[in-house]
């Protein structure tokens, strides 16, 4: 009977969740049908919000062209505007094809524009009038003509093999060393791997070119920013990473151009044919991976988790031992002290924990040389004893008076009083009380990200920003946290129980045991 | 030297002074009852003797300790002294006999086994061995009191301090905390016992002291102040516990007087009879004479007394209707009456005291 | 008796504030005294942490130096930076000497290294071979030995005129017009100023070179990193800001120099002389003025308040209306709805606040076209509405079960007996209860940022950004919570009261009023 | 036809059946007592009629209406039925009056000034017209039950069902109470009135239902019921309730026998002197032999039972102490001893009614 209704119980919490995720899924599903692109030229564009790249200054440019334009909006990066379209916060991206093309692709729901500006190609750039240019762009016009390049753009833009990798340097490099600089972050063009190597279009074909040149190859990592300078001093042979050809570029450097490049809108569409094949079960497949398997990434929800864990539980512990230091201090009963002790009590359940946290770490402990997962516990447990010390205070209180009377008349000391006769008898009320008062500090806890503490709420953020998608890092945060809830308030129970049995067991200890 | 000795024991709260200058002595072996009326520093004066009140000013030797000393080991000298509350105070979270063993082991030093057995040897006394095993909630108010009792005694206490011991108890469980206590001063134990119960002030105890006005008021053996108290305010106390009281107004609640009256009827053991004419007696008063006469002139009240004697013989009705002559009351105004009559019939009316006091009795 | 107490308790808060206030200034005014540099010279910076803005590549160069480096931690901006050195998470910045100074002479703590690197010079950038470059450089350096460009810079870096400003372009113009490339966010040397004009030490020395040259001046304001790049193509005839003169940049560009600079660290002092005069007030009167004077901050932070005013109060309403619909589908005790309830209520409570606000907006409105605010209000309503189900709930269950009969008995219908017997008698106990869980639901909005609702706490957050100073703006926010939350506890004892005198005060209604 | 009209009233719980097939009329007029042992039905009977419970089957006509139909408009066959619980179920946030007016005003459509001058009318009819101004927790017990009354008679019900209406009330508070159901008696109103107390059930009542085994066991006035009870289960019932009985074990707790013993002479009004020497006999009985005599057969146990006649007259003591024929057992065992003297004093010893049964009398 007991177990039908918990199970039920269990059924139904499942069932308020797939009420959160069949609408996801069900959106992405009925995308397969009929859907249309949102605009189908940018006349239609009027009042969109436009995305870009911040210092990219082609706002001019879009307004000449959509003069009712609805605004501009800045980003630091293409996952974070990606997610923002796909929040409906923004209605367009401006960015590059390479860029547009591995979003679209990705995204099913997303699909490029067809309007084209600025058509160019993307080029690898090298020193004015270096003789190489004209070496390497040979190389890469037979990999154009073989077809090479294009095998190349549909492996790093539309395929989803998550062991997407380049070549291993194996050949001898017996005619000397070339020093790339190449862009960083710009996937799939040219970005940091898994395990810190480069990767990318650009980087695969700049490989493919070393290799016929029996070069080895130095990459040197920077932002995008401080590629022609690198260039232009010297500092590097050859600079790779999304670079567009343009007219002011092509003016202090030569270029290789390997690809056609163009900018234009990434738009929101309700229905990519090209995922029309993808059912309900592979996108949640897929998405599960993204977020789990590919690049290990379910480790960095464990840290999480652990690091919440971590941080309620010690708190909790450091709070509890402070509280029962102040329950100490107030049965001393000096005015002093007692109003100390309700000042702090009024301190701290006047100010949110995500300030105090932040008057922790920026002012209080500014200059001791603490780690923020150090002050993160600091601040839970000047929480955590507060709420324990009223706690254990109201049940301390709430023995009767007479309690302490008789055990007075019958020779105790005070404080040998309060400590077997009064304690005991308030423990079995605020153990309970104390535990759920942890299961709030638990949850309290997913402030730490103030601070920057890398909590298990978190990990979910970071995960998030890494796969452009929202749905499964923040639910699995929310499942954990529940499931841990649910947890915790079962042991509530258990140890509820338990002291109801270690209590009133009717037996006179030390005689009958 | 007499075990407690007390030197102008000076008492004073914010907005009260309940003991002025209280000195008095109290012999081992006495069984004290402190009667009085509420608020009057019962108390307060037991408090004052095991320190759980400071006293103001003077000085209490027990056993020849000063315990308004502060250099005084209170907790050594509490030992001495036991105490019973009027609300028991068991330790909750603990068995019966665990709160026994409990002030032994951790203030005595006996072992378990040791305190076990003394344990066992107080509930015997109190007739509660069966419950050793038996926590303080399962028990009844008098099984509780019983065990408080036993408490105090398994220290081995000189002297065994009462807090109105009854007083929270159902009336159905005072008697047996009665007995026990009447048993316990057979023993030769000293006792002090603050009680509103004349039953055990009179029937168990070797002095009284009444308190009123700030101190011991009269202060004799339970023959002179039941019997022959000499000063003024002790009869009137006295008196009171045999005797019903109401003040009749316009307003009066009849159902509750004379559930008051019934109430007051059957504690004194008057006997159904006795106790129905008395009733019947006062409801035809009132609801045919005092009631009407009162509607007339509703600012004024009659007083009604019924004392009842002993064994629940000697009961007599007072009606205090002085303020009511003048205007014509009268119940004889009528004389073939039905109320009248009947009135008369239950009880058998004697010559007024004064002028508008009239007297009843019934045999 | 009880007018003292009170007194006696909120001087009891002020002390412990005081607590905190009183370290944070005490530092700054110790530091008067005998303090010194934390490292005389590079040789003593071994494990000792650097700061770099990203993208910077002086890490070679600092590592030859000091071999034994502790790391390098990098930072978007300056601001952020010298917060962190303040807060002893870095323990020195390498940056030129420009925001070096302004830095050191804003934050009395803080003091520049004696070490220099890379010597050069600060310059306008022309295009190559523009003739212009002599005219100006002609002009630059007679200000240069009138004392001029000494005054500016003391002005710029030094002063602390809230009002600094540069002059008006109130020269005709007849020579035409200038365009002007300038750096957006390196104060001093060229900024956005509160107006969106741009302001800074470089962008007076250009004014004043145009107005002598009869030009108007027409500024373009962007990214470093795009300054280089938009001179070369010939979008612009000059860039301006902090831009130091190097042999990669002289290649690409032409300079006319204005004023010397160079490289080295900023680290931390404990007795910068610069500030002996200023005392603990002045110190005190400055930080207030910086925080909340400047640039308006004041209203930021009464905007926050709003905010925060604004999402507690709706979700507080919304979510009450929704609870007392719970109750009711709740009374009504079909098993399907009552489960519906109940997992709805175990959802809520099992997942912390931050995480169900990104849950609504990355997920379930993610579609919806709805503000982060009106997101915010939903969750806390959700969040709120539980608790007040839960509150209401429990206050009617603990209403004896007699009163229903007896409403029953005497002819009421079920429903009837509900609203006129049942819910008034919970009332009293219900509502104070609802008031204390609105009190933490006003703390729980600071949470709020997390989906980028600009609420109290974020308010002051980018304050701190924008003075690189936590204390003030901190504890701005802090006592502001506390005072709201005060005050709250006031409002809620005084509903309490009423609440018992509107309920028994002796009389009948409709008889004796 | 009858005001209520029972026919084949069945009620089942998952683990009791309180009522098997119940039929029985009710006339207009009548004053119904309802008694019997604890758990026989009786609160689910009068629940039934009202409809707090659902009868499993049966039919329940009242005043023409049977309520057991679903279609009923069961608020409309309420308010013809007032209804006064143990627990009195006043509304606390209202004042007392507004307890009385809140349901005229809101079920009637009555007027406020309206419904306040009934109120005030039906306050009166109980004593409490002063108290109009108060809030029920301002009250004692049984004012609070007696505003419970005014409140279902402000309705003007046809019928009055109180469930045991005095069996939360202070034994100081019952009184009151009793008196007004039975001033509400003599108005000519149907009652049905749930108790266990004998009084009500005797006096006010015209006819008792003594229910037992699911269902009205006996029906009957009270002299029938009181005097000549037919059935056995009747008599043992009726029987015991003036009678105190005791199970006499080697662990027996000798204080709460002798106050349960004390509290019994008390409410059967027996006089101080019948009740003194009952339970000095009865205390000497059990420390002097019955106790030594269980010590030495620990498994056996020995019955007592005193018994109280009417006015405390005839009141006499039955030892059963069968269980211990055979092992020696007799109070006569040594002639000049000074139990058997005391016991023989107080109590006059009668022939044994059978081998191993003692009998006593007091006169
Ligand atoms: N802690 C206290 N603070 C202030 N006044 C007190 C305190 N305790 C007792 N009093 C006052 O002292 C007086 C005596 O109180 P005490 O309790 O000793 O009376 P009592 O004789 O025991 O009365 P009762 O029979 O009602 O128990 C009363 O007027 C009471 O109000
Ligand atoms: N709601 C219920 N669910 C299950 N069993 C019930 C319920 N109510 C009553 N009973 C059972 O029905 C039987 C009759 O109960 P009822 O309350 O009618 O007895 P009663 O005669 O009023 O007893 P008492 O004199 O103790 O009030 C009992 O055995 C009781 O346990
Ligand atoms: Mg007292
Ligand atoms: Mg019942």
């Amino acid at each position: 009977m007991k177990n039908k209704r918990r199970l039920m119980g269990l059924l139904m919490v499942i069932l308020c969740t797939l009420l959160f995720v069949i609408p996801a899924y069900a959106k992405e599903a009925e995308s397969d049908g009929s859907g249309e692109p949102e605009f189908a030229s940018p006349d239609e564009m009027g009042g969109a919000t436009v995305g870009l790249l911040t210092g990219m200054p082609f706002e001019d440019m879009i307004s000449q062209r959509i003069p009712d334009i609805g605004g501009f909006a800045y980003f630091a990066s293409m996952p974070d505007e990606v997610l923002a379209l796909k929040a409906r916060k923004i209605d367009a991206i401006f960015i590059n094809n390479a860029l547009i093309d591995f979003a679209a692709a990705h995204n099913p729901d997303l699909v490029k524009m067809d309007d084209h500006y600025l058509d160019s190609n993307f080029g690898f750039a090298f020193p004015k009038g270096d003789p190489q240019r004209d070496v390497w762009g040979a190389i890469i016009d037979r990999m154009k003509e073989d077809g090479t390049i294009d095998e190349l753009w549909v492996k790093w833009m539309e395929s989803d093999d998550p062991n997407k990798s380049v070549p291993e340097q194996d050949w001898p490099g017996n005619a000397g060393t070339v020093r790339v600089a190449c862009a960083d972050s710009f996937e799939p063009m040219s970005y940091y791997g898994e395990n810190g190597e480069m990767m990318g279009f650009d980087v695969e074909i700049l490989l493919n070119v070393a290799k016929e040149l029996d070069l080895k190859v130095e990459f040197t990592p920077m932002e995008f920013g401080a590629l022609m300078p690198t260039i232009q001093s010297g500092k590097a042979d050859v600079a790779i990473g999304d670079i567009v050809i343009t007219d002011e570029r092509a003016e202090i450097v030569d270029f290789a151009p390997y690809a056609p490049a163009y900018f234009t809108m990434l738009i929101r569409n309700s229905g990519a044919e090209t995922v029309e094949d993808k059912s309900f079960l592979q996108n949640f497949k897929d998405s599960f991976e993204r977020t789990f398997i590919t690049e290990d990434r379910y480790k960095m929800i464990l840290q999480g988790l652990g690091m919440t864990a971590l941080v309620a539980l010690s708190s909790a512990a450091i709070g509890l031992a402070l509280a029962y230091g102040l329950i100490f201090l107030r049965r001393a009963n000096k005015p002093f002290t007692n109003r100390l002790i309700s000042g702090y009590n009024a301190l701290i359940a006047g100010i949110p924990a995500a300030v105090i946290l932040m008057l922790l770490y920026y002012i209080v402990f500014a200059s001791a040389k603490f780690s923020a997962v150090v002050v993160a516990i600091v601040g839970f447990a000047l929480i955590y004893c507060s709420r324990a010390y009223g706690i254990i205070w109201n049940a301390v209180s709430a023995v009767d008076e007479g309690q302490r009377e008789a055990a007075l008349a019958l020779g105790y000391t005070e404080s040998l009083a309060f400590r077997k006769v009064i304690l005991p008898q308030s423990e079995s009320y605020y153990t309970p009380l104390l535990f759920s008062q942890f299961i709030l500090l638990l949850k309290e806890t997913s402030v730490a990200g103030y601070i920057t503490v890398l909590d298990l709420t978190r990990a979910g953020d970071l995960i998030r920003s890494r796969t452009m998608e929202a749905f499964f890092p923040l639910i699995s945060v929310a499942v954990i946290y529940f499931f841990l809830t649910f947890l915790m308030t079962r042991i509530a129970r258990k140890i509820d129980v338990s002291f109801k049995d270690k209590y009133y067991n009717h037996k006179i200890k030390g005689v009958d045991e | 030297m007499s075990l407690i000795e007390i030197k102008n024991l000076h008492k004073e709260y914010e907005n009260a002074v309940p003991l002025k200058d209280v000195s008095v002595n109290i012999e081992a072996g006495e069984v004290i009852s402190i009667i009085g009326p509420s608020g009057t520093g019962k108390s307060t004066f037991m408090r004052c003797i095991n320190r759980l009140e400071t006293p103001t000013s003077g000085e209490i030797w027990v056993d020849g300790v000063n315990v308004c000393d502060p250099q005084t080991d209170l907790p050594e000298v509490r030992k001495k002294m036991g105490m019973v509350f009027q609300s028991f105070n068991l330790f909750p979270h603990k068995t019966v006999a665990e709160n026994i063993m409990m002030p032994q082991q951790q203030l005595l030093g006996v072992s378990t086994k040791e305190a076990y057995e003394e344990a066992m040897v107080q509930l015997a006394k109190v007739g509660m061995e069966a419950k050793a095993r038996n926590y303080p909630k399962e028990l009844s108010g008098g099984q509780k009191q019983r065990v408080a009792i036993a408490r105090a005694l398994a220290m081995h206490p000189k002297i065994v301090l009462f807090d109105e011991p009854t007083s929270a108890l159902d009336p159905s469980m005072v008697s047996e905390v009665l007995s026990v206590i009447s048993n316990l001063a057979k023993t030769g134990l000293t006792m002090l016992i603050v009680t509103h119960e004349m039953r055990l002030a009179r029937d168990v105890s070797s002095r009284i002291f009444f308190m009123d006005e700030g101190g011991i008021y009269e202060d004799g053996t339970p023959e002179q102040i039941f019997e022959h108290p000499e000063k003024e305010r002790t009869k009137n106390f006295i008196y009171r516990i045999r005797s019903w009281e109401y003040v009749v107004t316009k307003d009066a609640d009849m159902f509750e007087m004379m559930a008051s009256l019934e109430a007051f009827c059957q504690q004194q053991f008057m006997g159904r009879k006795a106790s129905n004419n008395c009733q019947l007696a006062v409801e035809e008063m009132v609801t045919g004479f005092i009631l009407p006469a009162l509607k007339k002139n509703p600012e004024k009240s009659v007083e009604l007394r019924v004392d009842a004697g002993e064994e629940g013989k000697e009961v007599s009705l007072v009606v205090d209707a002085r303020s009511l002559l003048g205007t014509g009351f009268s119940i004889e105004e009528k004389e073939g009456d039905l109320s009248t009559v009947l009135i008369n019939k239950l009880l058998k009316r004697q010559p007024d005291k004064e002028p508008g006091v009239l007297y009843f009795t019934y045999t």
